[in-house]
């Protein structure tokens, strides 16, 4: 049983085109202490997904079901003030996409950190203060920063601001989004060590949301590739990253460029999907390399392969 | 420190308005030739009593004709007719920036002076003590639907909100004042159709005052209805752009109440806008409040605007311009000040 | 975005269609306004108290009777060019003009007169007799006028009555007086003098004596007939107009003032009046601000100083106050106050303009298409321009309520333009001759009504302009 | 190959407004010198604040360099007129970091590639219809007249920036300035819009100057390579030499800090270097990088700064590590 069980989980959006699906029928299981990784390029669906485990999706959200299975609790027949009471921050945390402007402007750095710990019943002022001064401190902030305003900071340091709030309940799981998107490689490559620490240190669960899948690499114990809404790969980093199997996965691994080696990096040739228009089968059918003629037609479930890998394609149909 | 430097620059900036108003003011008065026609009124107002008076004491007609013509002159010389308007407009604009008014033509101040300063002043609280009531009933009802509105955009509530923001907004304040007159006065009789007192004020502190609440009613009634239509909207506009900002969603996914996360995530943050242009609208109120103060013939400084009008004073109109362009700048800056003090964003630039 | 598109979404919301249906109505009257009245209509009409002398003053509306259950007599003016009928005679032609008029009023007419127009005679000059048909079958001779004979010297043929016509208060005229007098001595078998009947002839006339105690005569409800005949001498002469009033307590679709003016037209007059204001004001006032603010955001340097140092200044004006002092001193004329309002107008936008303008400055799109090599002006007003139109457009919408407002608010201080009656200045007649005190709500209501419809109109259309501005609110 | 684009000690200031009247001073670029010759690409790679979206800005005239010189062809054109620059501005063009931001989202594909050619008055409606299809296909946007008439917004990423390098090149130009041009696309469709640069630069001799903080796909589409920080080229050389023997502390680092998809990253801690890059309005005395360089030696590092040294066949580098 872990920590985090993810089953058939669905989210679409009402826009003025319709309906339009952003997570598909998704499945996964995070056991505790593991790191998940979800790669997708823009438009997979990944922040869709961290949203619907956050439940803080936006106003215009008309499917939403699925399981949530959360230290044994289902999320999904939780109340929205039961989950808030019971789950959000304090057992699962988030840290947000674009550090840049998820800090409010108008509160010091430190009262954001100590904030949810200052509403709880029981906990002294004084208390929770001294716990975010010391989460500054292990996110390799100088004490002074606690008292600063967040436009008073670089993007860097708000992203360590952000990762020290996600850890004032001590939770048992962290959605960390994009973290390091808009930060230099130095400052992401510090990030990166950062998390890895806590995660050694605090035996931290991690889901991990990011398009690069080298990033991945750094932090993720297993891999999961999105695309168009569902997860189409899914497997151990070893197996993900030394021999994908499915054609996207294989295809993006690919595109990465080496500094190291000689190898020219390859492209997916089209678009990413339309999804307000799927194509019919396998979503990646109209640009994938493998297609034949099943791919047109149907559309492919996850075959479990010997490795015990989960793999949405055709090719591996035929194993069992 | 920079935060000074912006404090004195916008000083400087609204100073040179009212430096600017006063010129224009005064440059039209002369160059149309009002002031030199007022003046010479004021001259020969001066010589028909002087005629009058000397005309016991001097029998002889040619003396007579000239020891006026040479006060005459003297009087010219004095007010500075002599010579082209242009001439006067420095010691104009000196003596209104040094709140040396002059004499008022025909209106009087309620105890008979026609000084144009006592004239102004006594009605200057009058008028502050109606925009300022109307004005923080206003923010009040505005900081209670406005939010309300934002959160729940869309829906039924807010689209028939918004019919009802629209309305309040197109609602010229006279009309709405004579509507209620109308109703409340002519028809139902509960509130006194204008003034600011009964004709005879009852005795004592706590009476005298609830008679002012009773005369100030439909005045104040009248000046929120037409201003909180568009300081809910302007409220609700900018609740619903922060309410849109990152941070907000992440306040929610810190597990705060949503109360909380209104206030402190939206609110707070929205508040040195919300707080600039709802002050904005009220400042500018204050135009408005000539018209209510018309209409209710409550005994401020619009009303006394349309007074002075009506019986073409010109001293008193200029002062009034003058007038209200301070207080509009004396509001304006107070607003930066209070912008500064809630914008941390802005205090450290 | 294009314009179709922001139709669209404009459209497509509660606020925005409301509003597109009120233009639309406001456009129509606008329209039907400016095709059927005369453009001078405020000094020929509106302010020439000779043209409402027949009307009742005062008068509320004709669909209050149905409020208030008392059949108030509705305001009636017959008039006729063309004669009914002629009936030839021997030496000379009798010309009938009848009109007919179901009384079925609670009240007796507040008078009634008649006027006769431009008549031209050859030879003997006409006489003209007024008689009433009533529905008890009896007639009676109201007035008698023989038309003044040729003077010394006069060139045939003879006109009489063309400047000014001859205009008969019948409720008041000592031959009527004694005409009915005659009439209820003949008819009812009273003797009365006519000194006696002053102040009662509309009684007498539409009405028979009373039974019940206390009240002299009754209504006479049912049709009635009134004819003049005119006898003439020559198969030229003519008569250009003979009029009857029916003098009413109540009158028209939105009654008269003090002065008997019916509010209906210039309430009507009010309409392309209060568009031209608001449309003039906004657009110019948009042109310049739009073109200002990008020019100073674009341009920097001195060009950018010059205007960002005129916008702090005017744009802090307070600008009703300064408004009533320039009308006052220069002269109350309309064109005055839209320039006025465009003078003081224009610098918001010019700083709004500006701050957008910057933020593009610095964009990719700006810095690719200067790297093309365009020339500031197509990159000012054709990139630059096109990307915040609809914030214009927006802005320009809510500029014309603002205008519209402005000068009704003038015009209620007595600061209108003498020379084109607007709802604001029929307000202030209203409000300055006490109408609020006395109750006369027709006169102060709809015009104060009117200009709130005009004005929440453009209000309407900017908030269905608002997810047009900004797209976080499209759905 | 003759020198297409010379910046000859190039020096960039901006003023940004502290107080009422005294202003602040940045300096963006300072004292940096660059060739760039016919058909060849560079590479500027830096960090934000590095001062390499400037240089490529200065690199198109978008902005006078506050000091030095820009010769364009042998021609002096830093201080000319934007009149004086039509030339250049037909020879020389941009695509930039945002495909979404830098083209007009009110106009269709047609008018977007046709804007150049009516800026600079090329040929008749037929003779520029038909430069648009061929530069459509050229950016493999076909069928042409499928995306003639559509909108960027229709389109995704990687199209959108196709367009662009579209419209870039529909004036045949001798020199592109990339920057950041694939930094917002799709990691799997990078590589296609680098292949086209290449085969652009092939076969029609297009120079590039690619400015990106990307070291790995500036290694692969670059010959050469300068790295920036604060404003100064530290180290200058053929891409082959200076990604497999960077020699500036701050390239190693900042080579070393590029992930690669390796299962056995997760098992150890990346070495880097500690801090932030400093503000340009305050740049540390001597070496810019000596507060964060693991080899800072005292007395030395900070208080002159190093000039360039050469450290191989065509590659230098400005560090006292290397005399």
């Amino acid at each position: 049983m872990g920590l985090l069980e993810v089953k058939n989980l669905r989210l679409s959006y009402g826009t003025v085109q319709g309906i339009v699906p952003a997570v598909d029928g998704v499945s996964f299981t995070i056991e505790a202490g593991e790191t998940l990784g979800i790669v997708g390029e823009s438009g997979a669906g990944k922040s869709s997904l961290a949203s619907a485990l956050m439940r803080t999706m936006p106003r215009n959200v008309v499917n939403y079901t699925g399981i949530i299975e959360f230290e044994g609790s289902n999320c999904l027949e939780l109340s929205d003030e039961a989950f808030r009471k019971q789950i959000r921050w304090q057992r699962m945390s988030m840290v947000f996409q674009g550090a840049m402007d998820s800090l409010n402007p108008v509160i010091k750095v430190g009262k954001q950190v100590a904030e949810p710990l200052l509403l709880k019943p029981g906990i002294k002022p004084k208390q929770a203060y001294a716990t975010a001064q010391q989460l500054l401190k292990m996110v390799m902030l100088s004490p002074e920063v606690f008292h600063r305003y967040p436009h008073e900071l670089s993007g860097g340091m708000k992203q360590r601001v952000m990762i020290a709030m996600a850890l004032i309940f001590n939770p048992k799981l962290i959605l960390i989004d994009e973290p390091t998107s808009a930060l230099d490689v130095i400052i992401q490559a510090q990030i990166m060590n950062l998390l890895k620490r806590f995660k050694r240190e605090f035996k931290l669960s991690i889901l991990f949301i990011t398009h690069d899948l080298a990033l991945a690499s750094d932090l993720c114990d297993s891999i999961a590739i999105m695309y168009a809404g569902e997860i189409i790969e899914m497997g151990s980093a070893e197996e993900m990253l030394l021999e994908p199997k499915h054609p996207y996965s294989q295809k993006l691994l690919v595109s990465i460029p080496r500094l190291a080696e000689d190898t020219r990096p390859e492209f997916i040739v089209g678009a990413p999907p339309d999804m307000t228009a799927l194509p019919p089968g396998c979503y990646f059918q109209p640009r994938c390399h493998c297609v034949f003629e099943r791919c047109l037609h149907e559309h492919p479930p996850s075959f479990k392969l010997p490795s015990g890998r989960l793999v949405k394609c055709w090719l591996y149909g035929d194993q069992r | 420190m920079p935060l000074i430097t912006r404090l004195a620059a916008r000083g400087l900036t609204l100073l040179g308005v009212l430096f600017v108003v006063l010129v224009l003011v005064v440059v039209t008065l002369g160059a149309t030739g009002f002031s030199d026609r007022m003046l010479r009124a004021t001259a020969s107002e001066e010589l028909r009593g002087l005629r009058q008076s000397l005309a016991q004491t001097i029998r002889d007609p040619v003396e007579l004709e000239q020891v006026l013509t040479l006060r005459q002159q003297e009087l010219f010389r004095y007010y500075q007719l002599d010579r082209p308007w242009y001439y006067r407009l420095p010691d104009m604009v000196r003596r209104v920036v040094t709140f040396d008014l002059g004499e008022a033509r025909t209106v009087r101040s309620f105890d008979g002076s026609s000084r144009v300063a006592d004239i102004v002043l006594e009605r200057l609280s009058n008028t502050i003590m109606l925009v300022t009531t109307a004005s923080v009933i206003t923010t009040i009802l505005g900081l209670l639907i406005g939010p309300r509105l934002a959160s729940k955009v869309g829906s039924r509530l807010d689209r028939v909100s918004c019919l009802f923001l629209a309305f309040s907004y197109a609602l010229p304040a006279w009309w709405m004042g004579i509507f209620l007159i109308l109703g409340f006065s002519f028809t139902l009789d509960l509130f006194p159709s204008g003034g600011m007192f009964s004709l005879i004020p009852p005795e004592g502190g706590i009476a005298r005052f609830l008679d002012l609440l009773w005369h100030a009613a439909l005045p104040v009634i009248t000046l929120v209805l037409v201003s909180f239509g568009s300081a809910a909207y302007i409220i609700r506009t900018m609740v619903l752009n922060t309410a849109q900002e990152s941070f907000v969603s992440v306040g929610r996914a810190k597990g705060l109440p949503n109360r909380l996360v209104e206030r402190r995530y939206i609110l707070r943050v929205a508040a040195a806008p919300i707080v600039t242009s709802v002050m904005l609208g009220l400042a500018g109120s204050i135009g408005g409040a000539i018209l209510t103060e018309t209409v209710f013939n409550w005994p401020g400084m619009g009303r006394l605007y349309y007074e002075a009008i009506m019986a073409a004073d010109e001293s008193v109109i200029v002062a009034l311009t003058f007038f209200f362009t301070l207080i509009y700048i004396v509001a304006r800056f107070s607003l930066e000040i209070f912008y500064l003090l809630l914008d941390p964003r802005i205090r450290y630039v | 975005m294009k314009l179709p598109a922001t139709m669209k979404i404009l459209l497509s919301s509660g606020t925005g269609k409301t509003g597109a249906g009120f233009l639309m109505l406001l456009i129509a009257v606008s329209l039907y306004v400016v095709s059927v009245y005369p453009m001078d209509f405020g000094l020929l009409f509106w302010n020439n108290p000779a043209v409402w002398a027949d009307n009742p003053k005062n008068a509320p509306p004709a669909w209050t009777s149905i409020f208030t259950g008392q059949k108030k007599v509705e305001h009636t003016v017959f008039a006729a060019t063309e004669p009914t009928r002629v009936i030839p005679g021997a030496g000379m032609d009798t010309l009938g003009y009848t009109f007919d008029l179901n009384y079925k009023f609670d009240e007796p007419s507040t008078f009634v007169s008649f006027a006769l127009h431009d008549i031209t005679y050859t030879s003997r000059p006409p006489i003209i007799t007024l008689l009433l048909q009533r529905p008890d079958g009896k007639e009676m001779l109201l007035y008698r006028h023989v038309v003044r004979g040729p003077g010394p010297g006069e060139d045939i043929p003879i006109s009489r009555y063309m400047e000014s016509p001859h205009r008969v208060y019948l409720s008041g005229d000592s031959t009527v007086l004694s005409n009915v007098a005659g009439f209820l001595r003949q008819e009812f078998g009273q003797d009365v003098s006519p000194s006696d009947l002053r102040g009662k002839i509309d009684r007498i006339i539409f009405g028979i004596p009373a039974e019940e105690k206390g009240q002299d005569f009754a209504v006479l409800d049912g049709n009635y007939t009134i004819i003049v005949m005119a006898q003439v001498y020559h198969p030229e002469d003519s008569i250009g107009e003979v009029v009857f009033v029916l003098g009413g307590s109540v009158y028209g679709a939105m009654g008269t003032d003090a002065l008997g003016r019916d509010l209906a037209t210039g309430l009507l007059f009010g309409f392309p009046v209060a568009l031209l204001i608001g449309l003039v004001t906004a657009v110019i006032t948009t042109i310049i601000g739009t073109f200002m603010g990008i020019l100073s955001g674009y341009k920097g340097g001195k060009t950018d100083t010059i205007i960002q140092r005129s916008c702090d200044i005017l744009a802090n004006v307070p600008l009703l106050p300064i408004l009533i002092f320039l009308i006052f001193i220069l002269g109350q004329k309309l064109e005055l106050v839209i320039l006025i309002l465009i003078i003081f107008g224009w610098p918001g936008l010019t700083i709004l303009v500006r701050s957008m303008v910057l933020q593009y400055n610095s964009s990719q799109l700006v810095e690719s298409t200067r790297a093309l090599g365009a020339s500031p002006w197509r990159i000012m007003f054709r990139h630059i321009f096109f990307q915040i139109a609809p914030f214009i457009l927006a802005q320009m919408i809510f500029f014309t309520p603002a205008a519209i407002l402005a000068e009704a608010g003038l015009s209620f201080l007595g600061l209108g333009d003498p020379s084109i009656p607007t709802w604001g200045q029929i307000l202030e007649s209203g409000f300055s001759t006490g109408a609020v005190y006395a109750g006369y709500w027709w006169w102060v209501l709809p015009p104060g009504l009117l200009v709130v419809l005009a004005a929440m109109t453009f209000v309407l259309l900017t908030l269905g302009m608002e997810p047009v501005v900004n797209p976080r609110l499209r759905r | 190959m003759k020198e297409l684009l010379v910046m000859n000690h190039i020096t960039m200031d901006f003023h940004v407004k502290k107080q009422l009247f005294s202003s602040l001073i940045i300096r963006a670029v300072d004292d940096v010198s660059l060739k760039l010759e016919g058909g060849e690409s560079i590479g500027i790679v830096g960090e934000s604040g590095s001062g390499k979206t400037t240089l490529g800005r200065l690199a198109l005239r978008l902005l006078k360099p506050t000091g030095g010189d820009l010769l364009f062809r042998g021609q002096d054109i830093t201080r000319a007129s934007e009149a004086n620059l039509k030339v250049f501005r037909r020879q020389a063009q941009g695509i930039f970091q945002d495909p979404f931001a830098s083209i007009d989202p009110f106009m269709n594909v047609h008018q977007i590639l046709e804007e150049p050619l009516l800026i600079h008055r090329v040929g008749s409606q037929d003779v520029r219809r038909e430069l648009i299809s061929q530069a459509l296909k050229e950016v493999k946007l076909t069928p042409v007249n499928d995306f003639l008439p559509r909108y960027t917004h229709t389109l995704s990423g990687g199209q959108r920036q196709r367009v662009a390098v579209g419209r870039a090149l529909i004036l045949r130009p001798d020199f592109i300035l990339a920057d950041e041009p694939v930094s917002m696309i799709d990691a799997s469709s990078r590589a296609e819009i680098l292949y086209l640069f290449k085969e652009l630069q092939e076969k029609h001799g297009i120079s590039f100057l690619y400015v990106t903080h990307d070291i790995a796909t500036a290694g692969y589409f670059c010959r050469q390579m300068a790295v920036m920080y604060l404003g100064k080229i530290v180290e200058f050389g053929r891409t082959s030499s200076l990604i497999r023997k960077p020699h500036h502390p701050y390239t190693q680092a900042l080579i070393r800090a590029v992930p690669s998809p390796d299962p056995s990253n997760r098992t150890h801690e990346r070495l880097v270097i500690s801090g932030e890059s400093p503000s340009p309005i305050k740049p540390p005395p001597g070496c810019r990088f000596h507060p964060r360089c693991p080899n800072f030696i005292v007395g030395k590092c900070d208080v002159k700064l190093p000039q360039m040294v050469a450290v191989g066949e065509d590659h230098s580098t400005a560090c006292y590590l290397y005399p």
